[in-house]
C-alpha cells in the first residue's frame, strides 16, 4: 500500500506512477528556483568587483528580502491560498508599525539602554502587541468587509481598498498624519564589520525572524490538512462544508493569522525604515503582490525565494545601475513569468 | 442567406486520424489511433472509463494538441489548427461535462453558435438584432429540443438534464459536417432521452453527416450505431459491425464484464 | 429510535425569487436504499441540497436521526454522519485524488490514518482511483471523476449517503461494481438516498422508491411494486419508450 | 467690505502634516500683523480654505473656484511644487495674486512664473546656496545624495553652482521610492573613501524613505561625515545620531532672535502646546506679507495695486526682514548655518546657530527671463 | 430614432430612463443650470469619466478581463495632447497630432499587453498590468525632458478654446460665452459621440461574443470564436477609448501630470464607478460616474457643514472634519459594495422585474 508514503501537494503528472503496482515516487524537489538565489549572488560578484562590497550588498539584500518576506508572508495566506485580493493588507503593516511606535515610546528606557537583552525584550513586546492588534483588527476586517465578497475578486479589490483608506485615515486620527521616527534600540544600531564589509546588526535580527516565520509557516501548512482545506475551500466552498468542515471559521482564522503576520511585518519594516508614516502600507502594496506572484500563488517557499531575489536584485542593481533599480522588481517579475508563467512553485491552479 | 445552404448529396466530411497520440507525462492517453470515419455513417466509440474517448475527441476538435499523428478532414491536415478554426472547417462538438454560457439566456447560447457559423463575430457596427434570421433559427432549434419554454432563462438555472439538451442544441446550431457527441444522454431523465435520440436519428437519416457518438448505454449504441470502435487504455482494440464487436471477448470482458477490469501494466 | 433515519415534512424551498419545492414529504427508512426518481427539473437535486443545508428550507421541517436539522449549517449536518455526492461531483480539481480522499476522511490527519482495508475495498471497486492516486483530480476522465466523488463519500463509515446520479457517465462494468458496493454498504447499516435516472440501475438496487414531480413527491412505495407495474412506470416516469429498455 | 483670502493648500494627502503647519502659521501671521483685529483699514479679512488633496489638477480647479465662485481677492498656497506649478496659469487667467507658500521649486519664480505670482517661501536655490555657503571650505570633498527627479537634480545643480572651494566628487541619485540605501551608500563610500581632507555626504531628500539610515553602515570608519539641510521636527529626530553635523536651514524656532519670532514661539506654545515648526514660520510670513501689502493699498484689493505695492516690499517675519525682489517676486531672506547638538531634553537633534546667512551673501539667480 | 441611436439597448426600467434623462439634460445644460467654475469642472469631469469608465467596462464588464493598466492609456491620451501642445505650441494641428500619436501608441501597447495576457491566468494578468502601470507612471515622471516629470505640463489651447476668448460681449442667461464654455460643449459633444459609439460596439455581434468569452472562453473557442482575436480587439478598443478620454481630460484641464491621469487612485475610482453603476452595462458608467464624482467633489464641503453642525458634540466633529473626507470615501466604497451588488442599473432593473412579477 502506498498510503504511508508522505507525498506533498499536487504532484505534477510526470511524477505519478503510470503503473499502480509500483509505489509512487516521492515528489522530486524542484531545485531550479532554489538555485536561483545563489546563482544570482554569484553572477553579481564579477560585476560588483570588490569582495567586501559584494558581501555588504549580498548580506543587505538577503536581509531586505527577509523583511519583505515577513511583510508578504501574511499575504501568501490571504491572497495566495485563500484567493482574497486583499489590497488592504498594507494597512495591517502600517498598524503594526504604529503599535510598535506606541509600545516602544512607552518604554524608552528599554530602547535606549545599551543592553541587547532589554532591547530585544522591548522589540519582542512590540511585536506581540502589533500582532495582537493587527490580528484583532483583521478579525473585524474579515467579518465586516471580506466575508461578503469571498470569490469575487473585483469586489474584494474595492472593499479592501475602502478598508485600506478607512484604516489609514483612522491611523491618522489616532497617531496623527505626520511621519514619526521609530528609532532602533541602542544595541542594534550600527554594523558588524567583517573586514571591510559592513553588515547592519538589525539585519541579522531580521534574518532570524524571517527564518522563524518561514519555519512555522512550512510546518503548519505541510504537516496539517490546513493548506489542503483552504485550497479546497476556495475551489468549492459548498463541497468542503458538505464534507463537514467549518470552512468559514477556518477562513476567519487564516485571515487573522495573515493580518497578524502583516502586523509583525510592520514592526520589522518600521524598524528597518526607522520611521513610520500612515501611508506606509500603500507604499509596499505593489511590492508584496509582486513577490507573491513571482513565488507562485500559495507557496510559502516561493514567496520566500521571491522576496530574497527582490532584495538581492534591488541591492545589486542599486549598486550597478541605479536607474534600473526603479524597474528591477518588474523586470524580475516579467522574467520569472516568461520562464514559469505560474511563478516558481504554484500551489494552487488559479 | 448562408444558413440555408443547399444540401448536396456528396457532402464532404470524411474524417481520418493517423497514429493520433497524446501523452500526459508518462501516461499515454491516446495511443497511435488510426481510424477513418465516412460521411453518412454513425460510429459509436465505447470503452471503459478513462479509456481515452473524450481525449480522442479533444484531439480531433482541437481542445488538445497531439503529441504525434495527424487529424485529416477531407484529406486536409488540420492538426495544427486552433479549435475555433477546426469548428469553421466543419467539426462540431458537444461536451461530456456540460459547458455553456451560464449567465446568458438559453436563446443567446444557441444564437451565439449560429452567429459563429455565419462568421459575423467581428461585426462591430451593426446591432445584433439586425440579424433577425439568427434569432428565428435559434427559436426553431430550441423547439426541436423542447426548451422553448425556458428561452429567456439564464442557462445556469436550467436543471441538469435541460442543460444537457442545450449542449446538444449548440452543436446542432453549428451544423457541422462532423458531429461529435460525448455521452449526450448522461444525466438526462428517461422521458427526455428520446428527444435527443430522435435528433440524432434524424441527423443520421440525412445520410450526409459524419457522426461520432461516445455512449455507455449499450442499448442506445446497439440501436443507432452503424459501426463500433472500442478504445481501451488509449489503444484501438476493436472496430467493426455492432453485433460482432459487442459479442467480441474484448468488449464482453473489459467493458461489460461483471468483475472489475484488471488493467494491463 | 425511529424507523426513519431521515424525514422531511412539508418542505418548501425558494431559490432567489423562484419557488422550487412545494411541500416535500419524504421518509427514508433506516438501513435501506431509497431511490428518488423523477423527470428533469422535478426538484430532486434541490431536495438533496435542502437536506444538506446548502439551501435553506423556507417552510417545513427536516429531521435526521432524531434531531431537527432544518436550520443547521451544512458542516453541522455533515458531521452528524451524512455524506453527499453532488450532481456536479464537487471534485477539488486542483488537488490530487489522494488529497481529495484525505479531505473526505474527516477523522484522518494523514492518509496513514485511513482504514487500509476500506481503502483497498475502494480501490477494488474503482481501480482507476489507485492508478491515478497522485494525479490532479481535474485531469481525470468524466467517469473517473464520478468514481472519485463516490469514493470520497464512502471512505469513512457514514450513517446516511445522499447521492445524486452516480451512474451517469460510467461504463457498465463500473456500474456493476457500484451496485455491489451499495449492497455491501447496506450490510454495514448505511442508509442511502439515491437520485437516479437510470431505471435499470434503480430497479436492481432500490428497496423503496419516491417519485418527484414539480417540487412534490407524487408517489411512494416499495421498489418491487413500481418495478412490476408498467402502467405506473409509464405514468410516473414516461418509461414505456423502447429506447431505454 | 470683506477681503477674501483663499488658502489653497494640500490639506489632505501625503503632505497633510506640513500643510497644517502652514495654515496655523498663516492665521497667526494675519492675527499678528493686524494686532488681533483681523481687519485692514476697516475691511475684515476672511480666510477661505480650499483643499488641493495634494493633486495638481484639483489644485487648479480649486484655485479657479476660489477666484471665480468665492470671489477671493488673493490666494495663498500650496504645499507641493507640482501643484503650485499647475496653479500658476490660473492666477494669470483670473488676473489675481497668488502668494506661493511653501512650495520650493525654482520654476515657480523661474520660467513658469507670471506677474501675479509672489513667493514668501524659500526656493530650492536659496536652500542649496545656503547649504553650500555652510559647507564651502578648502580641502573638502563632497558627494551628494538626492532623489532622482527634477527636485533632486535641480537642488544638486544649484548646490554645485554655489560651491567655490569644495569639490563635488560624486552625485548619487536614487529613486524617490527607495527603501534600502545600502547600495547607494556603498557607491558613496567608494567615491569618497580615498579622498584627502574632509569628506562629506550631502543629502537632499524630501518625502518617503530615510537616507539617514546609511549612518548605520558606519561611514565614520572612513572618516565620512553626513550633512543636510533643515527639516520638520519629526524628521530631525534622525539628526540626533549626527551630533556635530552641519548644514543650513530655513527655520528652526530656537534660532532667529527677533520680536516676531518671539511672539510666534510663545503664542504657538500657548495655542498648540508645542513649538512652531518648519512650515509654521513660512505661513506666518505669508500672512504678514498680505497684511502689509493691503495696508499699503489701504485695503484696495485690485491686483495691479497689490502688485505695485508688493514689488520690492520689505516686511518683518519670524525670520527677520524679507523683501520681494522686483524681478521675480521671490522673497529674499536669511538662512541659518547650523550645527547639530544632541540634547536629551529634545526628541530631535537640536540645530545650533553657527551663523546667519544674510540675503546679501547669497547670489540667488533670477531665472524668469523677464 | 432614439432606439437606433441607443443601438436598441434601452434602459429597460422607467426609473433608470428617468435618471439617465436627468443626467444627460443636467450635463447638457450644466453651464446654465449650475453656474460657477467648480460646478462646470465637475460636469466636465463627469463627462470625461463616463467615457473612461465605459471604455473600462468594455474590458471588464463585457469581456471579463481585469486590468489595472487602464489609467496608462488614459494618461497616454492626456500626455499626447499635453506634450504636443506644449512642444508644438497651441493649435488645432497640435491637438490632432497629439491625439493621433497617443492613439497609435496606445494601440501598440495594448496589443502587446493583450497578447501577453494569453500566456498567463486572470489574476496574474491583473497583477502584471498593475506592475506595468506603476512602471509606466515611474517612467513618465522620470522622462522629465518630455513629460515635465512630477511637475507635469501646463499648456495653452487654440484661441477659441482659451478662457480669454469671448464669443460675444453680452452674456447669455447670465453665462458669459467664453472659451471655457466652448471647450465644455466640445467635450460634451465628443463624449456623447464616443459613448454612443461604444454602445453600438457592445450591442453588435462582436459585443455579444465578448460576453460569451466572459462567460466561458473555452466554450466560445469551441463554437468557433478565436478568443485571442476577440480579447485582443477588446483590449485595443478599450485602450483607444480610454486614450480619447485622456485627450478630453487634457483639453479640459490644459494641464497634465503623472498624478492627474496615471495614478493608481484613478484606477480604483474607475473600478468603483463600474461597480456602483453596474457592471456589463454602459448605462452603469453614466450613473456611476455622475454619482461618484458628485460625491467626491462635494463630500468635503458637506462634511464641513456637518462638522460645524455637530461642533458641540464629542468625537463626531473630529470624524466629520473635512480633513477626514477620505475616511468617508472609504466608507462609501464599502457601502456601495454592500448595497449595490449589481450596481445602480442592476438594482433599478431588478426593481422593475420585481414589480412585474
Ligand atoms: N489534461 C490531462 N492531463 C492528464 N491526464 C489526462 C488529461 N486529460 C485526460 N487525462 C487522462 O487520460 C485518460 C483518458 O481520459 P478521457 O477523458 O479521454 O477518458 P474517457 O474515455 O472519456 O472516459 P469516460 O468514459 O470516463 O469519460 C484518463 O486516465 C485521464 O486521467
Ligand atoms: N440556481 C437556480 N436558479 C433558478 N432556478 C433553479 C436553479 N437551480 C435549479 N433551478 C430550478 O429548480 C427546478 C428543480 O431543479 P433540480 O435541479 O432540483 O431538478 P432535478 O430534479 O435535479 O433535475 P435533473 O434530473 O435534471 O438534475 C428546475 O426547474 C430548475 O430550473
Ligand atoms: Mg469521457
Ligand atoms: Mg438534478
Amino acid at each position: 500500500m502506498e498510503q504511508a508514503t508522505p507525498v506533498e501537494t499536487a504532484a505534477p503528472i510526470q511524477a505519478a506512477p503510470a503503473v499502480h503496482a509500483a509505489p509512487p515516487a516521492p515528489r522530486r524537489i524542484d531545485w531550479m528556483p532554489l538555485l536561483l538565489v545563489p546563482l544570482l549572488a554569484l553572477a553579481a560578484l564579477p560585476f560588483v568587483g570588490s569582495a567586501p562590497t559584494w558581501v555588504t550588498l549580498t548580506a543587505a539584500g538577503l536581509a531586505m528580502g527577509m523583511i519583505i518576506f515577513i511583510i508578504a508572508s501574511g499575504l501568501t495566506l490571504i491572497f495566495g491560498l485563500m484567493d482574497v485580493l486583499n489590497f488592504g493588507h498594507g494597512v495591517f503593516i502600517a498598524l503594526g508599525a504604529f503599535v510598535a511606535l506606541s509600545v516602544t515610546g512607552a518604554i524608552p528606557e528599554w530602547i535606549e539602554a545599551d543592553d541587547l537583552g532589554r532591547n530585544l525584550a522591548a522589540i519582542g513586546l512590540a511585536m506581540a502587541a502589533a500582532m495582537l492588534a493587527a490580528g484583532a483588527i483583521g478579525l473585524a476586517f474579515e467579518r465586516v468587509l471580506v466575508r461578503v465578497v469571498y470569490g469575487q475578486h473585483l469586489k474584494q479589490i474595492l472593499i479592501t481598498m475602502g478598508g485600506m483608506v478607512i484604516g489609514e485615515e483612522l491611523i491618522k486620527v489616532v497617531w496623527g498624519p505626520a511621519q514619526q521616527p521609530l528609532p532602533l534600540p541602542a544595541a542594534l544600531r550600527g554594523s558588524v564589520l567583517l573586514g571591510d564589509a559592513a553588515v547592519e546588526k538589525y539585519r541579522l535580527i531580521a534574518m532570524a525572524v524571517g527564518l522563524v516565520v518561514l519555519a512555522v509557516l512550512l510546518l503548519v501548512l505541510n504537516r496539517t490538512k490546513l493548506g489542503l482545506l483552504i485550497r479546497a475551500g476556495v475551489q468549492d466552498r459548498e463541497m468542503v462544508e458538505s464534507l463537514g468542515y467549518r470552512i468559514r471559521r477556518l477562513f476567519v482564522g487564516v485571515f487573522v493569522a495573515g493580518s497578524a503576520l502583516a502586523g509583525l511585518g510592520g514592526v520589522m519594516w518600521g524598524l528597518y525604515q526607522q520611521n513610520v508614516v500612515p501611508q506606509m502600507g500603500g507604499q509596499v502594496n505593489v511590492l508584496i503582490f509582486i513577490v507573491i506572484i513571482i513565488g507562485g500563488l500559495g507557496s510559502t517557499t516561493g514567496c520566500f525565494l521571491g522576496a530574497l531575489l527582490v532584495g538581492l536584485m534591488a541591492n545589486y542593481t542599486g549598486f550597478l545601475a541605479p536607474k534600473l533599480a526603479l524597474f528591477s522588481n518588474i523586470l524580475l517579475m516579467v522574467a520569472v513569468l516568461l520562464w514559469r508563467p505560474q511563478g516558481f512553485f504554484a500551489v494552487t491552479n488559479r | 442567406m448562408l444558413q440555408h445552404e443547399p444540401e448536396s448529396a456528396s457532402r464532404p466530411g470524411s474524417l481520418e486520424t493517423r497514429d493520433l497520440t497524446i501523452r500526459f507525462g508518462g501516461h499515454v492517453a491516446v495511443n497511435a489511433v488510426s481510424c477513418r470515419f465516412a460521411p453518412g455513417t454513425l460510429t459509436a466509440i465505447v470503452g471503459p472509463n478513462g479509456a481515452g474517448k473524450t481525449t480522442y475527441f479533444n484531439l480531433i476538435s482541437g481542445q488538445l494538441h497531439a503529441s504525434a499523428g495527424q487529424v485529416l478532414l477531407d484529406g486536409r491536415d488540420i492538426s495544427s489548427l486552433a479549435a475555433s478554426a477546426r469548428t469553421h472547417a466543419g467539426l462540431g462538438r458537444a461536451f461530456q461535462l456540460t459547458s455553456l454560457f451560464p449567465n446568458l439566456s438559453v436563446l443567446e447560447n444557441v444564437r451565439l453558435a449560429l452567429q459563429s457559423r455565419r462568421r459575423i463575430g467581428l461585426d462591430m457596427w451593426n446591432v445584433w438584432t439586425r440579424h433577425g434570421a439568427l434569432i428565428e433559427r435559434a427559436d426553431e432549434l430550441l423547439e426541436s429540443v423542447a426548451l422553448q419554454a425556458r428561452r429567456d432563462a439564464p442557462a445556469a438555472s436550467l436543471p441538469h438534464g435541460d442543460q444537457r439538451k442545450l449542449e446538444v442544441a449548440l452543436l446542432m446550431a453549428l451544423d457541422p459536417q462532423v458531429y461529435m457527441f460525448d455521452e449526450p444522454t448522461a444525466g438526462m431523465s428517461v422521458d427526455e432521452v428520446p428527444v435527443v435520440l430522435d435528433l440524432i436519428r434524424k441527423l443520421k437519416a440525412r445520410r450526409d453527416k459524419t457522426i461520432l457518438l461516445v455512449e455507455h448505454k449499450m442499448d442506445v449504441v446497439r440501436e443507432l450505431a452503424d459501426r463500433i470502435i472500442v478504445l481501451h487504455n488509449g489503444t484501438l482494440m476493436a472496430d467493426g459491425e455492432p453485433e460482432a464487436v459487442i459479442a467480441s471477448p474484448v468488449v464482453q470482458q473489459a467493458y461489460l464484464g461483471q468483475a472489475p477490469v484488471e488493467e494491463a501494466a | 429510535m425511529s424507523e426513519n433515519i431521515l424525514s422531511l415534512k412539508g418542505v418548501h424551498t425558494h431559490i432567489g425569487a423562484y419557488h422550487i419545492l412545494h411541500g416535500v414529504d419524504l421518509d427514508v427508512p433506516r438501513g435501506q436504499l431509497t431511490m428518488l426518481l423523477g423527470r428533469n427539473g422535478a426538484g430532486k437535486t434541490t431536495t438533496l441540497r435542502t437536506i444538506m443545508g446548502l439551501w435553506q428550507a423556507s417552510q417545513g421541517s427536516i429531521r435526521f436521526d432524531g434531531r431537527d436539522i432544518t436550520r443547521r449549517g451544512t458542516p453541522d449536518i455533515a458531521q452528524l454522519g451524512i455524506a453527499y455526492v453532488p450532481e456536479n461531483m464537487g471534485i477539488f480539481a486542483d488537488l490530487s485524488v489522494r488529497e481529495n480522499m484525505l479531505l473526505a476522511a474527516r477523522g484522518a490527519r494523514s492518509i496513514a490514518d485511513i482504514d487500509t482495508a476500506r481503502l483497498e475495498w475502494i480501490f477494488g471497486l474503482f481501480p482507476a482511483m489507485k492508478k491515478f492516486w497522485l494525479h490532479p483530480a481535474g485531469k481525470l476522465s468524466g467517469g473517473q471523476k464520478q468514481m472519485l466523488a463516490v469514493s470520497r463519500a464512502i471512505v469513512e463509515p457514514r450513517k446516511l449517503l445522499l447521492i445524486d446520479e452516480p451512474s451517469k457517465g460510467l461504463a457498465p462494468a463500473i456500474i456493476a461494481n457500484m451496485i455491489t458496493a451499495f449492497r455491501e454498504l447496506k450490510q454495514t447499516d448505511t442508509t442511502i438516498l439515491l437520485v437516479e435516472q437510470n431505471f435499470n440501475f434503480a430497479r436492481q438496487l432500490g428497496d423503496s422508491v419516491a417519485v418527484m414531480d414539480d417540487g412534490r413527491i407524487v408517489h411512494r412505495g416499495p421498489m418491487a411494486e413500481l418495478a412490476e407495474n408498467e402502467e405506473l412506470q409509464t405514468r410516473l416516469l414516461g418509461l414505456s419508450l423502447a429506447a431505454h429498455q | 467690505k470683506d477681503i477674501k483670502i483663499a488658502h489653497v493648500y494640500d490639506k489632505t494627502g501625503p503632505l497633510e502634516a506640513y500643510a497644517k503647519q502652514t495654515q496655523a502659521g498663516l492665521l497667526m501671521g494675519l492675527d499678528y500683523a493686524t494686532n488681533g483685529t483681523m481687519q485692514v483699514n476697516g475691511n475684515k479679512l476672511v480666510v477661505i480654505e480650499k483643499d488641493t488633496q495634494g493633486k495638481p489638477d484639483v489644485g487648479k480647479s480649486q484655485l479657479a473656484s476660489a477666484y471665480a465662485d468665492d470671489k477671493a481677492d488673493i490666494a495663498v498656497g500650496p504645499t507641493s511644487s507640482n501643484t503650485a506649478l499647475a496653479m500658476l496659469p490660473v492666477a494669470e487667467e483670473y488676473k489675481k495674486v497668488l502668494l506661493v507658500e511653501p512650495a520650493v521649486a525654482d520654476a515657480i519664480t523661474g520660467d513658469k512664473w507670471n506677474r501675479y505670482i509672489f513667493r514668501t517661501g524659500r526656493n530650492s536655490s536659496q536652500d542649496a546656496i545656503s547649504n553650500a555657503v555652510a559647507l564651502d571650505h578648502e580641502n573638502v570633498s563632497i558627494a551628494t545624495l538626492a532623489q532622482d527627479y527634477a527636485f533632486g537634480r535641480d537642488g544638486v545643480k544649484a548646490f554645485k553652482d554655489a560651491l567655490k572651494k569644495a569639490k563635488i566628487v560624486h552625485e548619487e541619485y536614487l529613486p524617490t521610492s527607495t527603501t534600502d540605501f545600502t547600495a547607494g551608500a556603498q557607491r558613496l563610500f567608494d567615491s569618497l573613501k580615498g579622498k584627502p581632507g574632509r569628506k562629506v555626504i550631502f543629502i537632499i531628500w524630501a518625502g518617503a524613505g530615510n537616507p539617514f539610515k546609511i549612518a548605520d553602515l558606519d561611514p565614520k570608519r572612513y572618516g565620512i561625515e553626513i550633512a543636510t539641510g533643515g527639516n520638520i521636527l519629526p524628521a530631525m529626530a534622525a539628526y540626533k545620531n549626527f551630533p556635530g553635523m552641519e548644514g543650513a536651514t530655513y527655520y528652526y524656532f530656537g534660532i532667529p532672535k527677533n520680536p516676531v519670532n518671539n511672539w510666534l514661539v510663545t503664542e504657538h506654545y500657548k495655542r498648540y502646546k508645542s513649538p512652531p515648526d518648519f512650515f509654521t514660520a513660512g505661513g506666518m510670513a505669508a500672512g504678514i506679507a498680505l497684511v502689509e501689502a493691503l495696508k499699503k493699498t489701504n485695503g484696495d484689493t485690485g491686483s495691479e495695486k497689490l502688485i505695485t505695492a508688493m514689488e520690492g516690499m520689505s516686511f518683518d517675519t519670524p525670520k527677520g526682514k524679507m523683501t520681494f525682489r522686483k524681478e521675480d517676486h521671490q522673497a529674499l531672506q536669511s538662512m541659518y548655518h547650523f550645527k547639530i547638538k544632541a540634547d536629551p531634553a529634545f526628541a530631535w537633534g537640536v540645530p545650533e546657530l553657527v551663523r546667519e546667512i544674510k540675503p546679501e551673501e547669497m547670489n540667488v539667480p533670477i531665472r524668469n527671463k523677464r | 430614432m432614439m432606439t437606433r441611436l441607443l443601438s436598441r439597448d434601452l434602459p429597460r426600467s422607467r426609473a433608470l430612463a428617468a435618471l439617465l434623462a436627468v443626467i444627460v439634460l443636467g450635463l447638457a445644460l450644466a453651464p446654465f443650470l449650475f453656474p460657477g467654475a467648480k460646478a462646470l469642472n465637475v460636469a466636465a469631469k463627469i463627462l470625461i469619466f463616463i467615457v473612461l469608465v465605459a471604455s473600462y467596462d468594455l474590458l471588464l464588464g463585457y469581456t471579463g478581463i481585469v486590468s489595472f493598466a487602464h489609467t496608462m492609456f488614459f494618461g497616454i491620451g492626456a500626455y499626447g495632447v499635453a506634450i504636443a501642445s506644449a512642444r508644438l505650441g497651441p493649435g488645432w494641428s497640435s491637438l490632432l497630432l497629439g491625439a493621433g500619436g497617443a492613439l497609435l501608441l496606445s494601440a501598440l501597447l495594448s496589443l502587446v499587453i493583450g497578447l501577453f495576457s494569453l500566456r498567463v491566468r486572470a489574476i496574474f494578468y491583473a497583477m502584471i498590468t498593475l506592475a506595468v502601470a506603476s512602471a509606466f507612471q515611474t517612467l513618465a515622471s522620470q522622462l522629465s525632458e518630455i513629460t515635465g516629470g512630477e511637475d507635469g505640463l501646463n499648456f495653452k489651447l487654440p484661441d477659441v478654446l482659451s478662457p480669454a476668448f469671448q464669443l460675444s460681449e453680452n452674456p447669455l442667461f447670465g453665462v458669459s460665452l467664453d472659451g471655457r464654455l466652448i471647450t465644455y460643449y466640445l467635450v460634451f459633444a465628443i463624449a456623447l459621440l464616443l459613448f454612443l459609439a461604444m454602445l453600438r460596439i457592445v450591442n453588435s455581434p462582436f459585443g455579444r461574443v465578448l460576453q460569451a468569452i466572459r462567460e466561458n472562453d473555452f466554450r466560445a473557442e469551441a463554437i468557433g470564436y478565436r478568443t485571442v482575436v476577440y480579447r485582443t480587439w477588446s483590449n485595443v478598443l478599450a485602450a483607444l477609448f480610454a486614450t480619447l478620454a485622456g485627450c478630453l481630460l487634457a483639453l479640459w484641464l490644459r494641464y497634465n501630470g503623472p498624478d492627474t491621469s496615471l495614478s493608481f487612485e484613478i484606477m480604483i475610482d474607475i473600478l468603483l464607478i463600474v461597480v456602483i453603476g453596474g457592471m456589463g452595462t454602459l448605462y452603469g458608467a453614466v450613473c456611476g460616474a455622475t454619482l461618484f464624482l458628485l460625491a467626491q467633489s462635494y463630500l468635503q464641503d458637506l462634511m464641513g457643514m456637518a462638522s460645524a453642525a455637530t461642533a458641540s458634540l464629542p468625537l463626531l466633529p473630529a470624524l466629520l472634519s473635512p480633513d477626514r473626507w477620505l475616511l468617508w470615501l472609504g466608507i462609501l466604497f464599502v457601502l456601495s459594495v454592500y448595497f449595490f451588488p449589481t450596481g445602480i442599473v442592476g438594482k433599478l432593473r431588478a426593481a422593475r422585474l420585481a414589480k412585474k412579477s
